[in-house]
Protein backbone atom coordinates (compact mmCIF):
# COMPACT_ATOMS: atom_id res chain seq x y z
CA UNK A 1 0.00 0.00 0.00
CA UNK A 2 3.06 2.74 0.31
CA UNK A 3 3.01 2.68 -3.02
CA UNK A 4 -0.52 3.90 -3.74
CA UNK A 5 0.46 7.67 -3.55
CA UNK A 6 2.99 7.07 -6.22
CA UNK A 7 0.52 5.68 -8.70
CA UNK A 8 -1.40 8.55 -8.02
CA UNK A 9 1.19 11.12 -8.86
CA UNK A 10 2.67 9.30 -11.86
CA UNK A 11 -1.04 9.39 -13.09
CA UNK A 12 -1.02 12.80 -12.75
CA UNK A 13 2.43 13.35 -14.33
CA UNK A 14 1.66 11.34 -17.21
CA UNK A 15 -1.89 13.15 -17.75
CA UNK A 16 0.00 16.55 -17.80
CA UNK A 17 2.01 15.40 -20.32
CA UNK A 18 -0.67 14.24 -22.61
CA UNK A 19 -3.35 17.31 -22.21
CA UNK A 20 -0.25 19.54 -23.18
CA UNK A 21 0.76 17.76 -26.55
CA UNK A 22 -3.25 16.96 -27.14
CA UNK A 23 -3.99 20.96 -26.77
CA UNK A 24 -1.18 21.54 -29.32
CA UNK A 25 -1.92 18.70 -31.95
CA UNK A 26 -6.29 20.31 -31.15
CA UNK A 27 -4.79 23.74 -32.17
CA UNK A 28 -3.21 22.72 -35.28
CA UNK A 29 -7.01 21.09 -36.42
CA UNK A 30 -8.61 24.33 -35.43
CA UNK A 31 -12.47 24.09 -35.81
CA UNK A 32 -12.64 21.22 -38.71
CA UNK A 33 -12.90 17.81 -37.02
CA UNK A 34 -15.78 16.20 -36.55
CA UNK A 35 -16.66 14.35 -33.24
CA UNK A 36 -15.75 10.92 -34.29
CA UNK A 37 -12.13 12.56 -35.51
CA UNK A 38 -11.77 14.25 -32.22
CA UNK A 39 -12.03 11.43 -30.26
CA UNK A 40 -9.64 9.12 -32.55
CA UNK A 41 -7.10 11.07 -31.98
CA UNK A 42 -7.92 11.31 -27.77
CA UNK A 43 -7.93 7.69 -28.16
CA UNK A 44 -4.83 8.07 -29.65
CA UNK A 45 -2.90 9.87 -26.82
CA UNK A 46 -4.94 7.70 -23.89
CA UNK A 47 -3.52 4.50 -25.73
CA UNK A 48 0.26 5.75 -26.05
CA UNK A 49 0.07 6.82 -22.33
CA UNK A 50 -1.90 3.68 -20.78
CA UNK A 51 0.22 1.14 -22.50
CA UNK A 52 3.46 3.19 -21.59
CA UNK A 53 2.24 3.05 -18.21
CA UNK A 54 0.86 -0.63 -17.72
CA UNK A 55 4.61 -2.28 -17.06
CA UNK A 56 5.27 0.50 -14.23
CA UNK A 57 1.95 0.51 -12.77
CA UNK A 58 1.98 -3.51 -12.59
CA UNK A 59 5.19 -2.93 -11.19
CA UNK A 60 4.12 -0.66 -8.47
CA UNK A 61 1.69 -3.29 -7.29
CA UNK A 62 2.86 -7.01 -5.56
CA UNK A 63 -0.03 -8.02 -3.67
CA UNK A 64 -0.95 -11.65 -4.79
CA UNK A 65 1.87 -12.46 -7.03
CA UNK A 66 3.98 -14.32 -5.42
CA UNK A 67 7.12 -13.90 -7.83
CA UNK A 68 7.20 -10.07 -7.20
CA UNK A 69 8.65 -9.55 -3.57
CA UNK A 70 7.61 -6.34 -1.89
CA UNK A 71 11.35 -4.91 -1.45
CA UNK A 72 11.14 -5.23 -4.98
CA UNK A 73 8.27 -3.29 -5.26
CA UNK A 74 9.61 -0.44 -3.55
CA UNK A 75 12.83 -0.10 -5.63
CA UNK A 76 11.09 0.37 -8.90
CA UNK A 77 8.81 2.82 -6.81
CA UNK A 78 11.67 4.22 -5.62
CA UNK A 79 12.97 4.70 -8.89
CA UNK A 80 9.93 5.75 -10.45
CA UNK A 81 10.28 8.82 -8.37
CA UNK A 82 13.21 9.74 -8.81
CA UNK A 83 13.21 9.09 -12.47
CA UNK A 84 9.86 11.15 -13.31
CA UNK A 85 10.66 13.58 -10.09
CA UNK A 86 7.85 12.25 -8.25
CA UNK A 87 8.85 13.23 -5.13
CA UNK A 88 6.79 16.26 -3.68
CA UNK B 1 -31.81 22.32 -29.56
CA UNK B 2 -31.36 20.38 -26.43
CA UNK B 3 -28.52 18.66 -28.53
CA UNK B 4 -26.50 21.99 -28.76
CA UNK B 5 -26.36 23.12 -25.49
CA UNK B 6 -25.50 20.20 -24.18
CA UNK B 7 -22.29 19.99 -26.31
CA UNK B 8 -21.99 23.48 -25.18
CA UNK B 9 -22.19 23.00 -21.53
CA UNK B 10 -19.45 20.27 -21.82
CA UNK B 11 -17.37 22.21 -23.68
CA UNK B 12 -17.62 25.25 -21.61
CA UNK B 13 -17.09 22.93 -18.61
CA UNK B 14 -14.05 21.77 -19.84
CA UNK B 15 -12.81 25.20 -20.42
CA UNK B 16 -13.66 26.19 -16.87
CA UNK B 17 -11.54 23.16 -15.52
CA UNK B 18 -8.94 24.24 -17.48
CA UNK B 19 -8.64 27.59 -16.27
CA UNK B 20 -8.48 26.27 -13.13
CA UNK B 21 -12.38 27.70 -11.98
CA UNK B 22 -14.00 24.29 -10.73
CA UNK B 23 -17.61 26.05 -9.46
CA UNK B 24 -18.35 27.24 -12.90
CA UNK B 25 -17.17 24.30 -14.29
CA UNK B 26 -19.43 21.78 -11.96
CA UNK B 27 -22.43 24.09 -12.71
CA UNK B 28 -21.89 23.52 -16.62
CA UNK B 29 -21.87 19.80 -16.13
CA UNK B 30 -24.19 19.60 -14.10
CA UNK B 31 -26.52 21.31 -16.72
CA UNK B 32 -25.24 18.94 -19.28
CA UNK B 33 -25.89 16.00 -17.52
CA UNK B 34 -29.46 16.69 -16.71
CA UNK B 35 -29.92 17.46 -21.08
CA UNK B 36 -27.92 14.39 -21.61
CA UNK B 37 -30.41 12.08 -19.17
CA UNK B 38 -33.40 14.00 -20.69
CA UNK B 39 -31.78 12.60 -24.31
CA UNK B 40 -30.99 9.87 -23.47
CA UNK B 41 -27.40 10.05 -24.59
CA UNK B 42 -25.20 7.64 -22.19
CA UNK B 43 -22.33 8.93 -23.94
CA UNK B 44 -22.50 12.19 -23.22
CA UNK B 45 -23.66 11.49 -19.92
CA UNK B 46 -20.49 9.73 -19.04
CA UNK B 47 -19.07 12.81 -20.27
CA UNK B 48 -20.77 14.78 -18.21
CA UNK B 49 -20.28 12.77 -15.22
CA UNK B 50 -16.50 12.16 -15.60
CA UNK B 51 -16.86 16.31 -15.88
CA UNK B 52 -18.65 16.82 -12.38
CA UNK B 53 -16.29 14.26 -10.60
CA UNK B 54 -13.20 15.91 -11.95
CA UNK B 55 -14.63 19.10 -10.97
CA UNK B 56 -15.68 18.23 -7.57
CA UNK B 57 -11.81 16.64 -6.93
CA UNK B 58 -10.57 19.94 -7.88
CA UNK B 59 -12.76 21.57 -5.04
CA UNK B 60 -11.02 18.64 -2.69
CA UNK B 61 -14.54 17.32 -2.18
CA UNK B 62 -13.50 13.78 -3.07
CA UNK B 63 -16.54 11.66 -1.07
CA UNK B 64 -18.51 13.47 -3.71
CA UNK B 65 -16.80 12.89 -6.59
CA UNK B 66 -16.37 9.33 -5.94
CA UNK B 67 -20.22 9.60 -6.78
CA UNK B 68 -19.80 10.84 -9.82
CA UNK B 69 -17.05 8.74 -11.27
CA UNK B 70 -19.12 5.40 -9.95
CA UNK B 71 -21.59 7.09 -12.34
CA UNK B 72 -19.19 6.57 -15.00
CA UNK B 73 -19.27 3.20 -14.15
CA UNK B 74 -22.97 2.68 -13.82
CA UNK B 75 -24.33 3.69 -17.13
CA UNK B 76 -21.35 1.33 -18.35
CA UNK B 77 -22.97 -0.83 -17.32
CA UNK B 78 -26.33 -0.35 -17.86
CA UNK B 79 -25.56 0.43 -21.52
CA UNK B 80 -23.08 -2.65 -21.54
CA UNK B 81 -20.47 -0.03 -23.53
CA UNK B 82 -17.51 0.24 -21.14
CA UNK B 83 -15.58 3.29 -22.65
CA UNK B 84 -14.56 5.62 -20.04
CA UNK B 85 -14.46 2.94 -17.31
CA UNK B 86 -10.23 3.06 -17.21
CA UNK B 87 -10.42 6.98 -16.21
CA UNK B 88 -12.83 6.41 -13.93
CA UNK B 89 -11.29 3.45 -11.89
CA UNK B 90 -8.34 5.93 -11.76
CA UNK B 91 -10.05 8.60 -10.55
CA UNK B 92 -11.91 7.08 -8.05
CA UNK B 93 -8.66 4.95 -6.96
CA UNK B 94 -6.86 8.70 -6.85
CA UNK B 95 -9.93 10.16 -4.32
CA UNK B 96 -9.58 7.21 -2.32
CA UNK B 97 -5.69 8.10 -1.85
CA UNK B 98 -6.40 11.71 -1.21
CA UNK B 99 -8.64 10.39 1.66
CA UNK B 100 -6.34 8.49 3.15
CA UNK B 101 -7.77 5.03 2.25
CA UNK B 102 -5.45 3.04 0.63
CA UNK B 103 -6.76 -0.29 0.75
CA UNK B 104 -9.51 0.83 -1.49
CA UNK B 105 -7.52 3.17 -3.41
CA UNK B 106 -5.21 0.06 -4.33
CA UNK B 107 -8.56 -1.53 -5.10
CA UNK B 108 -9.20 0.53 -7.43
CA UNK B 109 -6.19 1.00 -9.26
CA UNK B 110 -6.13 -2.38 -9.75
CA UNK B 111 -9.12 -2.43 -11.92
CA UNK B 112 -7.27 0.51 -13.66
CA UNK B 113 -4.26 -0.84 -14.40
CA UNK B 114 -5.53 -4.46 -15.54
CA UNK B 115 -7.47 -2.06 -17.92
CA UNK B 116 -4.26 -0.24 -19.11
CA UNK B 117 -3.50 -1.99 -22.13
CA UNK B 118 -6.82 -3.11 -23.40
CA UNK B 119 -8.42 -0.03 -26.03
CA UNK C 1 28.24 2.27 -20.16
CA UNK C 2 26.49 -0.93 -19.24
CA UNK C 3 22.72 1.52 -19.36
CA UNK C 4 23.31 2.15 -23.16
CA UNK C 5 21.54 -0.95 -24.28
CA UNK C 6 18.92 -0.53 -21.66
CA UNK C 7 18.31 2.87 -23.57
CA UNK C 8 18.32 1.03 -26.80
CA UNK C 9 15.53 -0.99 -25.99
CA UNK C 10 13.21 1.53 -24.45
CA UNK C 11 13.57 3.37 -26.83
CA UNK C 12 12.38 0.13 -29.08
CA UNK C 13 9.62 -0.69 -26.73
CA UNK C 14 8.43 2.76 -26.53
CA UNK C 15 8.38 3.01 -30.54
CA UNK C 16 6.19 -0.59 -30.72
CA UNK C 17 3.31 1.01 -29.13
CA UNK C 18 3.95 4.38 -30.09
CA UNK C 19 3.94 3.10 -34.04
CA UNK C 20 0.68 0.92 -33.37
CA UNK C 21 -1.28 3.12 -31.48
CA UNK C 22 -0.57 5.84 -34.40
CA UNK C 23 -1.47 2.99 -37.30
CA UNK C 24 -4.95 2.13 -35.52
CA UNK C 25 -5.99 6.14 -35.48
CA UNK C 26 -4.73 6.70 -39.11
CA UNK C 27 -6.83 3.92 -40.33
CA UNK C 28 -9.68 5.56 -38.53
CA UNK C 29 -9.51 8.47 -40.41
CA UNK C 30 -8.82 7.17 -43.70
CA UNK C 31 -7.80 8.74 -46.61
CA UNK C 32 -9.05 12.16 -45.97
CA UNK C 33 -6.02 13.35 -43.96
CA UNK C 34 -3.81 16.29 -45.33
CA UNK C 35 0.03 15.93 -44.97
CA UNK C 36 -0.08 18.43 -42.37
CA UNK C 37 -2.76 17.15 -40.35
CA UNK C 38 -0.91 13.32 -40.64
CA UNK C 39 2.17 14.95 -39.29
CA UNK C 40 0.16 16.84 -36.28
CA UNK C 41 -0.85 13.39 -35.54
CA UNK C 42 2.32 11.73 -35.49
CA UNK C 43 3.94 15.02 -33.77
CA UNK C 44 1.33 14.28 -30.80
CA UNK C 45 2.09 10.52 -30.85
CA UNK C 46 5.82 11.69 -30.70
CA UNK C 47 5.48 14.56 -28.40
CA UNK C 48 4.20 12.26 -25.53
CA UNK C 49 6.35 9.35 -26.23
CA UNK C 50 9.47 11.83 -25.86
CA UNK C 51 8.36 13.68 -23.12
CA UNK C 52 7.28 10.62 -21.18
CA UNK C 53 10.53 9.02 -21.95
CA UNK C 54 12.62 11.79 -20.89
CA UNK C 55 12.83 11.31 -17.07
CA UNK C 56 14.19 7.72 -17.54
CA UNK C 57 16.32 8.10 -20.42
CA UNK C 58 18.28 11.41 -17.99
CA UNK C 59 18.33 9.09 -15.23
CA UNK C 60 20.04 6.09 -17.01
CA UNK C 61 23.00 8.22 -17.64
CA UNK C 62 25.05 9.07 -15.23
CA UNK C 63 28.24 10.50 -16.46
CA UNK C 64 29.45 14.20 -15.57
CA UNK C 65 26.97 14.65 -13.51
CA UNK C 66 27.40 14.53 -9.68
CA UNK C 67 24.50 14.40 -8.01
CA UNK C 68 24.23 11.11 -9.61
CA UNK C 69 25.44 8.02 -8.89
CA UNK C 70 26.52 5.27 -10.70
CA UNK C 71 24.83 2.97 -8.45
CA UNK C 72 21.57 4.82 -8.47
CA UNK C 73 21.54 4.75 -12.27
CA UNK C 74 22.17 0.99 -12.46
CA UNK C 75 19.07 0.61 -9.95
CA UNK C 76 17.08 2.75 -12.43
CA UNK C 77 18.14 0.77 -14.85
CA UNK C 78 17.42 -2.81 -13.28
CA UNK C 79 13.82 -1.33 -12.66
CA UNK C 80 13.27 -0.04 -16.06
CA UNK C 81 14.43 -3.80 -17.30
CA UNK C 82 12.09 -5.09 -14.72
CA UNK C 83 8.94 -2.75 -15.41
CA UNK C 84 9.37 -2.80 -19.07
CA UNK C 85 10.29 -6.47 -19.36
CA UNK C 86 13.39 -5.80 -21.34
CA UNK C 87 15.87 -8.22 -19.95
CA UNK C 88 15.50 -10.03 -23.04
CA UNK D 1 4.91 14.36 -62.03
CA UNK D 2 8.01 13.75 -59.97
CA UNK D 3 6.75 15.25 -56.70
CA UNK D 4 3.89 12.71 -57.13
CA UNK D 5 6.27 9.91 -57.78
CA UNK D 6 8.13 10.96 -54.98
CA UNK D 7 5.21 11.07 -52.31
CA UNK D 8 4.42 7.40 -53.84
CA UNK D 9 7.97 6.00 -53.56
CA UNK D 10 8.02 7.45 -49.51
CA UNK D 11 4.98 5.62 -48.72
CA UNK D 12 5.40 2.97 -50.46
CA UNK D 13 8.75 2.04 -48.51
CA UNK D 14 7.11 2.40 -45.76
CA UNK D 15 5.01 -0.43 -45.70
CA UNK D 16 7.78 -2.45 -47.33
CA UNK D 17 9.48 -1.25 -44.01
CA UNK D 18 6.45 -2.32 -42.13
CA UNK D 19 6.08 -5.57 -43.81
CA UNK D 20 9.55 -6.53 -43.21
CA UNK D 21 11.02 -6.50 -47.02
CA UNK D 22 14.02 -4.02 -46.13
CA UNK D 23 15.92 -4.99 -49.07
CA UNK D 24 12.65 -3.52 -51.32
CA UNK D 25 12.07 -0.36 -48.73
CA UNK D 26 15.84 0.33 -49.59
CA UNK D 27 15.09 0.82 -53.61
CA UNK D 28 12.01 2.90 -53.13
CA UNK D 29 13.98 5.51 -50.13
CA UNK D 30 16.59 5.53 -52.82
CA UNK D 31 14.32 6.88 -55.83
CA UNK D 32 12.45 8.66 -53.44
CA UNK D 33 16.19 10.45 -52.49
CA UNK D 34 16.98 11.12 -55.80
CA UNK D 35 13.57 12.77 -56.61
CA UNK D 36 13.69 14.98 -53.44
CA UNK D 37 17.41 16.52 -54.08
CA UNK D 38 16.25 16.95 -57.76
CA UNK D 39 13.11 19.21 -56.70
CA UNK D 40 14.92 20.63 -53.86
CA UNK D 41 12.68 19.29 -51.30
CA UNK D 42 14.55 19.20 -47.51
CA UNK D 43 11.71 17.96 -45.63
CA UNK D 44 10.93 15.19 -48.30
CA UNK D 45 15.04 14.66 -48.71
CA UNK D 46 15.04 13.83 -44.72
CA UNK D 47 12.41 11.44 -45.19
CA UNK D 48 14.38 9.17 -47.61
CA UNK D 49 17.75 9.76 -46.26
CA UNK D 50 16.00 7.90 -42.49
CA UNK D 51 13.90 5.80 -44.15
CA UNK D 52 17.32 4.61 -46.27
CA UNK D 53 18.60 4.18 -42.57
CA UNK D 54 15.90 2.59 -41.44
CA UNK D 55 16.24 0.09 -44.04
CA UNK D 56 20.09 -0.45 -43.76
CA UNK D 57 19.52 -0.79 -39.87
CA UNK D 58 17.04 -3.81 -40.22
CA UNK D 59 19.53 -5.89 -42.55
CA UNK D 60 21.88 -5.49 -40.04
CA UNK D 61 24.09 -2.91 -42.09
CA UNK D 62 24.71 -0.44 -39.28
CA UNK D 63 27.41 1.59 -40.29
CA UNK D 64 25.70 2.42 -44.18
CA UNK D 65 22.94 3.38 -41.98
CA UNK D 66 24.92 5.77 -39.78
CA UNK D 67 25.93 7.78 -42.99
CA UNK D 68 22.38 7.95 -43.62
CA UNK D 69 20.87 8.85 -40.32
CA UNK D 70 23.67 11.05 -40.59
CA UNK D 71 22.47 12.84 -43.70
CA UNK D 72 18.99 13.89 -41.77
CA UNK D 73 21.55 16.10 -39.73
CA UNK D 74 23.56 17.22 -42.23
CA UNK D 75 20.23 18.33 -44.24
CA UNK D 76 19.32 20.16 -40.89
CA UNK D 77 22.40 21.86 -40.44
CA UNK D 78 21.79 23.10 -44.15
CA UNK D 79 18.83 24.20 -44.01
CA UNK D 80 18.30 25.33 -40.40
CA UNK D 81 15.49 23.57 -40.18
CA UNK D 82 16.14 20.60 -37.38
CA UNK D 83 12.91 18.41 -37.66
CA UNK D 84 13.84 14.56 -37.44
CA UNK D 85 17.33 15.28 -35.37
CA UNK D 86 16.04 13.74 -32.56
CA UNK D 87 15.09 10.90 -34.06
CA UNK D 88 18.41 10.84 -35.74
CA UNK D 89 20.49 10.81 -33.46
CA UNK D 90 18.42 7.69 -31.57
CA UNK D 91 19.03 6.03 -34.55
CA UNK D 92 22.74 6.60 -34.96
CA UNK D 93 23.30 5.65 -31.23
CA UNK D 94 21.17 2.32 -31.76
CA UNK D 95 23.34 1.72 -34.63
CA UNK D 96 26.19 2.30 -32.41
CA UNK D 97 24.89 0.08 -29.72
CA UNK D 98 24.68 -2.86 -32.06
CA UNK D 99 28.48 -2.20 -33.58
CA UNK D 100 29.52 -2.47 -29.88
CA UNK D 101 31.01 1.02 -29.63
CA UNK D 102 29.29 1.99 -26.91
CA UNK D 103 30.99 5.33 -26.07
CA UNK D 104 29.76 6.53 -29.55
CA UNK D 105 26.30 5.53 -28.69
CA UNK D 106 26.51 7.58 -25.20
CA UNK D 107 27.80 10.33 -27.12
CA UNK D 108 24.32 10.34 -29.70
CA UNK D 109 22.13 9.32 -26.79
CA UNK D 110 23.15 12.49 -24.82
CA UNK D 111 22.07 14.38 -28.03
CA UNK D 112 18.94 12.40 -28.25
CA UNK D 113 18.08 12.75 -24.56
CA UNK D 114 18.81 16.38 -24.62
CA UNK D 115 16.39 16.98 -27.31
CA UNK D 116 13.48 14.88 -25.74
CA UNK D 117 11.68 17.36 -24.15
CA UNK D 118 11.76 19.81 -27.00
CA UNK D 119 9.07 19.75 -29.77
Amino acid sequence: LETVPTIKKLRAYAERIRLSELEKCMAKFGDDLSKKERRAIDDLSRGIVNKLLHGPMQHLRCDGSDSRTLSETLENMHALERMFSLEL
Amino acid sequence: PRKERLVTNLKTGKNFLRNQDPEKAYAEFKAALELAQGLGDPIEEKKAARGLGASLQRQGKYREAIKYHSMVLAISEREGEVSGNTEAYGAIADCYTELGDLEKAAKFYDKYIARLETD
